[in-house]
């Protein structure tokens, strides 16, 4: 779907998000039949999973907690996608967010300075996918992919040697109390504000100024970009920047707002991964900031559900990944839509 | 596992995996084996709950925790150490008991830890001396990621190789070197990765290789395999060593053997301990004296084994070309033939140390305690280390 | 370093060469068809799995590495299906087929062999190997550069690969010429998958012997930036997937000397990558309506 | 000529599956053997109905008969196989095959997995084109080919399929006068070959020129059709439009002023690292159109691009209002007062994905009246604007926040100009202004360049389309291999010495 520049928030067309929302229910029903199938009952099985998500505070602020950092590294691929990029480097420029608010909190105990530094960082870590692009043509699918693998271990090295923590080695030293996000309540910190605010951000960048408009024409068509008057390769390096950006903020706030440890792990298990479901994020949610924002809260919603689901349902978790893999594929079928929009005129009719 | 929540038991008791979850080969695997004996023993339901990610140890522990119902919480894997003590203090009356975490001073929470550093040392003896008695002068160990964690099983290794030089020395007269090549290949999950290092460890010259990678581990004993493979060979050496549970089973003739991490036995306990009353939160630390750690016995193979579903259990018989479950063990015990006894008395020697105490197995926690550990000469000298 | 050393190094290379050039050579091909998929990942793992349950119960491995292709053959269908004929999003099933994997095979190990996260494949459903001393070569390193020539040969020498380029530039100009666009998407996609199918079963039933939860190891990825390596050519595909298989066995084997800390070594086949690419190749151009679903009205 | 008809479309109506209804109930007839002419306005359905005829469109009702037999075509394939050909409108060539494999595409002989026989298709093809007189190179990446070029590869791929009905939709728009007359000395002869053929044109002299009858369609109906014999330009014109149109530009006579872009010895390279501009020298005065006349490819573009600040200038300066303007961007040549109307509508024009309100400040919305505060777009504004060029231009778009892919090619064409208009340039330089655009929409913009020049704005006016060049210009260069071989005032020279001079022959030495 194409959002048009001048489109207000008011007027948004809200195909997409129909759209969306029967694939998810067809996804719901096909991951019915297999819970059926292999001898679950569905329907209490998803009665827990929203009961888990949605059912309690504190479900929801479970819910949101899992939203935001998925919701940032899925910006970073939509802004990628919409300026005719393929960016999935998110995941490493997270991985730096993370280290860097590690690092530079403990140098001074200041939540803003870690935030900035983490987006620093992040940004930094997307640059030379940027400048390989820009300047040899590079394709962006193997820099980002190799940058992922080339930051993981680095990381990685980081935090098993220099920034191990002395008196728990099984992660690195802690963000100091000082710099830690403020809770909202139910272990839910402001991050997912800082989130929402970020995808805002994100879409009047892209809609409504210059530089957006700018990237965005870049990203459909670089010889009318350029005619125009704008900098394709400017775009594209911004791109790479603001996608790193916001990537190495969710690295940062994921460490920052989210307790008990406040640090990363030894083998990076809480910094890993994020990035990758960020693509599915920002593909469901239509590599729209708003669809993203909505995406991103679904997702979380799974997640959250999946521990009543698994408590009191007893389904396993391989399961609940394959109902999140089928969903995943409905999305995909745009005339899902069209098809049942037929089927209810016949009923109509 | 059946849907819905009949009560015909006598209550329930939950399991939180982490991150690696059932089939790591590791301690979820045996967190399982101890909680549904124990279960069954005690005729209690048992559920439990996988984790996608580090972000779901709170999640899983508190859902669990605010249904009030379980009369122990088990949490597996030091990762959650820090989730326990948070959820812990916010349900005071709910017990749990982690593996692997330190959390001393809670009464709801019981921490069961390992000194892996033990059994690795009695593993590092039994490579020492093979290699040592075949004119070899190299052993090898391959492990997961490069967390501290795998400092413990390193260096006890390393301690076990050292010391297994000098029994050597003094038993034959000869002074023999067996140096340690160690590496990390960064992942848990990829077998492909665990072949191609013992692949290259093996090219240069390791004899016997301890492999503490998890999944990746799987393709060190395929290396060790296809060695014997191509020399006609059914039994090594050139041997693996398995950790964590007795994974002999996996592949005999080229497992001589496995370093044990009895968190079944942990876990056992800890529910028996909560179903007769007894549970007391603090520390419970298992180590050589314990049976916590230890090598595998033929016995534990088959005790591993009889584990599997009935009909795994005839599948795999049959996979492995067994016609009877005596078959294997016979297989198994021949394999350990192929060591002489004077090695394995060397082992239960040293066993004997540890156990009373006059040998003290280093048990670093970070970098500069591993470098120490690799720096070290003599066991005397690591011994040091550990005090 | 000693003749046996670089024999080892060479054989380890050309063994874990298999999966990587396989799915890259059948990625370059669905997409010279103009379609996209990131689903191999999935596809891996899923057909490591299916395929060495074929093996067993047939006791043959060939049978097994035909029922990964079979395996591969089905979620390029369904990905086709999705892509091609419902014109849908090209990305987003294979992130759905990535997490579908993750679910069915941990789920069915258990299910189906009753052993948590991995599974020992019994001799007679493993590949017949040829044994040296400095480790095992399988007969489908040469298959498999054979169908990487093959591969080429036919896409870019004969008529039906002059059509599969064709659909994947230009649709619209293949369709004006009577060219069944849907038709030579859908089975490129499902040739694609299939040797990706392929690469999956060789890692259980030939390359490792065993089945475990997680034995892709990232390697669909990697088969997707060296098909973007190699200018979606099949026979560069094979070099730069034995390139990457070449700096990865060399890294297990520097591994051991700890010249400089674990991490970087790790690091070696990927920077070497980006080197190379870098300062070697640059610019590659993908096929013009790569990932774009053609419709005609 | 006898009167057998090869094909009858009957009651044709086209719904889209959006709602448009494109065809409303056409009925078509072609006779063997003839040239069909086919006219109608931007958007009128032409290509719809022919797409339907090609098979690469299902009609919503209505049928087809070949040869008094009804057909139901699936795809083109079976229209090919029923003797129908088609050269699209927007090439369909896969642009990184040569021509070869262009043509050859789809029917390469023997089976699928056998070796391309290129030798013996080569040979086929040499001998259709020897045939013809009709030469292509055949092993050069189409891409790396003129457009007239490009076309005549259209034209060989489908009477390599031996077809006997030709479609042409407005094959003429993007060539040259000689490469017109070319067309025509080849249509001409597979007419004598007994081939019919469908000719879409929005030009009205070669329609009068070439074909037999005329079928004009408006707003997706049939108007009429005609004898050509009996037709005039104007009635046709009429036809079309459903007014008078008036063909002849009124251009008044005026006295050129000050120099506004003065470009001295300017030198330019190609794509290819070729010199592709070479030492040209020339000013562009207030109230003034230059008129750029030559064979594409003479380095046309080059230069526009050197101009307009999207190419690099190797040697020479340009200088616009006596200020050096050379290396500068787009950007800051807007802001100098230049505006640009780009050749290449659809790929440098427009962003056909975004909608019309965002084309239509692609370029300006820089202006402070388009920012809300600096960096920012005030997209109101922008509306209103797109509005207003609506409005102004006549530019018929389902809305502002439509993509402007969704309009048709003339009205892309009038979009653009509008928007450069609207920058309020003192320099505009105008590419290809009217090409395929319709009869009325092309006065409009000629009218419209006319206008500016009598403002006292300088235009240059670059056209493959002479006579628009002869018609326009107060003075003209014709260019050469990147060299003038003329500058002259069109009524001081005929037609032969322009086609002399397109040729290579310096105006001296045709003056001699
Ligand atoms: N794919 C489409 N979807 C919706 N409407 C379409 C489509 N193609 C064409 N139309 C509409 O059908 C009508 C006829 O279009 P068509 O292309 O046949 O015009 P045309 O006569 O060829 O115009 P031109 O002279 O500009 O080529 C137009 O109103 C156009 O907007
Ligand atoms: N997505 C769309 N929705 C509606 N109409 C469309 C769409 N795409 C194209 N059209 C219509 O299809 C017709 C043909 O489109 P095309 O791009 O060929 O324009 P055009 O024929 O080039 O115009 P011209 O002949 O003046 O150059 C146009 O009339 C346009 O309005
Ligand atoms: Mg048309
Ligand atoms: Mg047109």
């Amino acid at each position: 779907m194409k959002k048009s520049g001048s489109e207000s928030l008011k007027s948004i067309n809200l195909r997409p998000f129909v759209e969306s929302l029967i694939a998810i229910l067809v996804g719901f029903i096909i991951g019915a039949l297999v819970l059926l199938a292999f001898g679950y009952n569905p329907w209490s099985a998803y009665y827990w999973l929203f009961q888990g998500a949605l059912g309690s505070t504190y479900g929801i602020a479970s819910t949101l907690k899992y939203a935001t950092p998925i919701m940032l590294t899925a910006l970073t691929f939509a802004i990628g996608t919409r300026t005719g990029i393929f960016n999935i480097g998110a995941e490493g420029s997270f991985y730096f967010g993370a280290i860097a608010a590690v690092i530079f909190t403990n140098v001074w105990d200041n939540m803003l300075f870690g935030l900035a530094m983490g987006m620093l960082l992040g940004a930094l870590w997307a640059l030379p996918a940027a400048v390989l692009k820009v300047y040899r043509g590079v394709h962006e699918v193997i820099s980002t992919i190799m940058l992922n693998w080339i930051g993981w271990f680095f990381v990685l090295w980081l935090i098993v040697g220099p920034y191990a923590n002395p008196s728990d080695p099984n992660k690195t030293i802690r963000i100091p109390v000082d710099a830690r996000l403020p809770i909202i309540g139910y272990g839910l910190s402001i991050a997912i504000v800082i989130a929402v605010v970020a995808a805002v951000l994100t879409y009047f960048l892209l809609w409504h100024t210059t530089m957006g408009f700018g990237m965005r024409a870049s990203g459909i068509n670089q010889k009318a970009a350029r005619y125009a008057g704008m900098n394709p390769k400017m775009a594209v390096m911004w791109s790479f920047l603001i996608g790193g950006l916001l990537s190495g903020l969710g690295g940062a706030m994921k460490i920052m707002g989210e307790g008990p440890s406040y640090a990363i792990s030894q083998g990076g298990a809480n910094i890993y991964g994020f990035g990758f479901d960020g693509i599915g994020v920002a593909l469901v949610g239509r590599n729209h900031p708003v669809g993203i924002i909505l995406s991103a809260i679904f997702f979380g919603m799974l997640r959250a559900g999946t521990a009543l689901m698994q408590a009191q349902a007893h389904v396993p978790l391989e399961i609940i990944k394959v109902i999140q893999g089928i969903i995943v594929i409905t999305v995909a079928i745009p005339s899902l839509y069209d098809l049942v929009k037929k089927a209810i005129h016949r009923g109509a009719a | 596992i059946s849907p819905g929540g009949e009560e015909s038991t006598k209550g329930a008791i939950a399991i939180v995996y982490d991150v690696g979850g059932r089939g790591d080969l590791s301690f979820n695997d045996m967190a399982y084996l101890g909680a549904s004996k124990a279960a069954k023993d005690f005729n209690l339901d048992l559920v439990e709950l996988q984790s996608n990610s580090e972000d779901d140890y709170v999640k899983n522990l508190e859902t669990l925790a605010a249904q009030k119902k379980y009369l122990v919480i088990i949490a597996v894997g030091f990762m959650m150490t820090d989730a326990v003590k948070q959820v812990a203090d916010e349900y005071p009356d709910q017990k749990f008991a982690i593996i692997d975490g330190y959390i001393p001073d809670k009464d709801n929470v019981m921490s069961i830890l390992f000194k892996e550093n033990e059994g690795s040392a009695l593993a590092g003896a039994l490579a020492g001396l093979i290699a040592a008695n075949d004119g070899k002068d190299k052993v090898g160990i391959v492990l997961g990621m490069e967390i501290p964690v795998l400092y413990k099983f390193e260096a006890g290794y390393r301690f076990g190789v050292k010391w297994a030089e000098d029994y050597y020395k003094q038993k034959e007269g000869k002074d023999v070197t067996v140096d340690v090549i160690y590496q990390y290949t960064g992942s848990f999950g990829d077998a492909a990765k665990g072949k191609a290092a013992a692949r290259a460890q093996l090219a240069q010259g390791a004899w016997v290789i301890y492999q503490v990678a998890g999944g990746t581990g799987l393709g060190v004993f395929d290396a060790v395999g296809e060695v014997l493979d191509s020399q006609g060979k059914k039994m090594g050496p050139p041997f693996a060593i398995g950790v964590d549970s007795a994974q002999d089973w996996i592949k005999p003739g080229v497992i001589i053997a496995s370093m044990m991490k009895r968190v079944d036995v942990g876990v056992y306990t800890a529910v028996k301990d909560a179903v007769e009353g007894n549970f007391k939160g603090g520390i419970v630390e298992l180590g050589l004296k314990e049976d916590g750690v230890g090598l595998s016995t033929v016995d534990d193979v088959m005790a591993m084994f009889d584990s599997l579903p009935e009909d795994t259990q005839q599948q795999k018989l049959k996979d492995l070309g067994f016609n009877s479950r005596d078959e294997l063990r016979q297989y198994l015990e021949d394999t350990r033939k192929q060591v002489p006894d004077w090695i394995w008395d060397a082992v239960k020697e040293l066993q004997g140390k540890i156990t009373t105490g006059v040998i003290k197995v280093p048990a670093p926690m970070d970098q500069d305690g591993i470098g120490a550990v690799r720096n070290a000469k003599t066991w005397q000298e690591m011994m040091e280390l550990a005090k | 370093m000693d003749v046996g050393s670089v024999l080892s190094i060479l054989i380890t290379s050309l063994m874990a060469m298999v999966p990587i050039v396989l799915t890259s050579v059948g990625a370059a091909w669905s997409e010279r068809a103009g379609v996209v998929s990131i689903g191999y990942e999935g596809v891996l793992l899923m057909s490591a799995f299916f395929g060495a349950i074929f093996a067993e119960l047939t006791s043959n491995a060939v049978v097994g590495l035909l029922g990964g292709i079979f395996v591969g053959i089905l979620l390029g269908m369904l990905h086709g299906v999705l892509t091609v004929y419902l014109k849908g999003d090209h990305v987003i099933p294979g992130i759905g087929i990535n997490l579908l994997a993750m679910g069915v095979v941990p789920f069915g190990i258990l299910a189906y062999w009753g052993t948590a996260g991995q599974h020992q494949l019994p001799h007679d459903a493993q590949m017949w190997h040829l044994k040296t001393p400095y480790g095992e070569l399988s007969p489908m390193v040469p298959v498999t550069i054979i169908i990487a020539l093959v591969t080429w040969w036919v896409l870019f020498k004969t008529p039906l690969g002059l059509r599969v380029r064709s659909v994947g530039e230009n649709p619209e100009a293949a369709d004006a010429l009577g060219i069944n666009v849907e038709k030579y998407r859908f089975w490129s996609t499902v040739y694609g998958h299939a040797l990706a199918g392929l690469g999956g079963a060789f890692m259980s039933v030939d390359w490792l012997g065993l089945v475990h939860k997680t034995m892709s190891g990232g390697r669909g990825f990697i088969a997707l930036a060296n098909m973007v390596f190699s200018g979606w050519n099949p026979l560069v595909s094979l070099i730069g997937g034995w390139l990457f298989g070449f700096f990865d066995a060399l890294a297990a084997w520097l591994a051991p000397k700890h010249i400089i800390p674990g991490q970087f070594i790790l690091m070696l086949p990927y920077i070497m990558t980006l080197i190379i690419v870098a300062g070697i190749i640059g610019k590659a151009r993908p096929p013009k309506w790569d990932g774009r679903p053609y419709k005609r009205e | 000529m006898e009167r057998t008809p090869i094909i009858e479309m009957k009651g044709i109506v086209k719904v889209y599956p959006d709602g448009t209804k494109a065809l409303k109930g056409v009925d078509l007839t072609v006779n063997k053997g003839e040239i069909l002419g086919l006219l109608g306005e931007n958007g009128a359905g032409k290509t719809t109905l022919m797409k339907i005829l090609f098979g690469m469109l299902h009609p919503t009702s209505g049928k087809i008969l070949i040869r008094g037999e009804e057909v139901r075509f699936k795809s083109p394939s079976d229209a090919i196989a029923h003797g129908i050909g088609m050269v699209h409108q927007h090439f369909t060539l896969v642009e990184v095959f040569d021509a070869l494999h262009n043509i050859i595409l789809g029917m390469e002989g023997h089976g699928a997995f056998s070796k391309i026989d290129v030798y013996r298709a080569r040979e086929r093809l040499q001998s259709l084109m020897d045939d013809l007189n009709f030469q292509v190179p055949l092993e050069i990446p189409v891409e790396d080919l003129p457009v007239g070029v490009q076309q005549r590869i259209e034209i060989l791929k489908m009477l390599y399929r031996d077809v006997d009905v030709l479609i042409l939709d407005e094959p003429t728009a993007v060539l040259t006068p000689i490469e017109v007359e070319e067309l025509f000395r080849v249509l001409r002869q597979l007419k004598a070959e007994g081939k019919t053929i469908i000719f879409i044109s929005h030009k009205l002299n070669e329609v009068m020129d070439l074909t037999d009858r005329v079928t004009v369609i408006r707003k997706g109906e049939v108007i009429g059709t005609v004898n050509t014999s009996e037709a005039t330009p104007q009635l046709l014109a009429k036809m079309m439009v459903g007014r008078d149109v008036v063909l002849k530009i009124e251009k008044p006579p005026k006295e050129a002023g000050e120099p506004i872009l003065r470009v001295e010895n300017l030198k330019v390279m190609g794509d290819r690292g070729e010199i592709a501009v070479n030492g040209l020298s020339f000013e562009v005065r207030a109230g003034e159109i230059f008129g750029i006349a030559g064979v594409e490819g003479n380095g046309q573009t080059e230069l526009i691009e050197a101009i307009s600040g999207l190419r690099k200038v190797e040697s020479g300066r340009i200088y616009l209002q006596g200020k050096d303007i050379t290396g500068r961007g787009p950007r800051e040549l807007y802001d100098l007062g230049m505006a640009h109307i780009p050749e290449d509508r659809t790929h440098m024009g427009l962003i056909l994905d975004m909608t019309v309100t965002e084309n239509s400040v692609l370029g300006l919305h820089w202006h402070p009246r388009f920012q809300r505060f600096k960096g920012v777009i005030n997209w109101s504004k922008a509306r209103e604007h797109a509005r207003s060029l609506i409005e102004q231009f006549d530019i018929s778009a389902p809305g502002t926040e439509a993509p402007v892919k969704s309009l048709s090619g003339g009205n892309q064409q009038k979009l653009i100009v509008a928007r450069e208009v609207s920058k309020e340039p003192i320099f505009i330089i105008a590419a290809q202004p009217t090409r395929g655009v319709d009869v009325a929409s092309t006065e409009y913009i000629r009218n419209y360049l006319v206008k500016l020049r009598n403002e006292g704005k300088a235009v240059l006016l670059v056209s493959a389309d002479l006579d628009e060049v002869l018609q326009l210009s107060d003075r003209m260069g014709i260019i050469y291999e990147g060299e003038f071989m003329g500058v002259v005032k069109p009524e001081e020279v005929n037609t032969e010495e322009i086609g002399m001079m397109m040729g290579g022959i310096r105006y001296e030495e045709i003056r001699k």
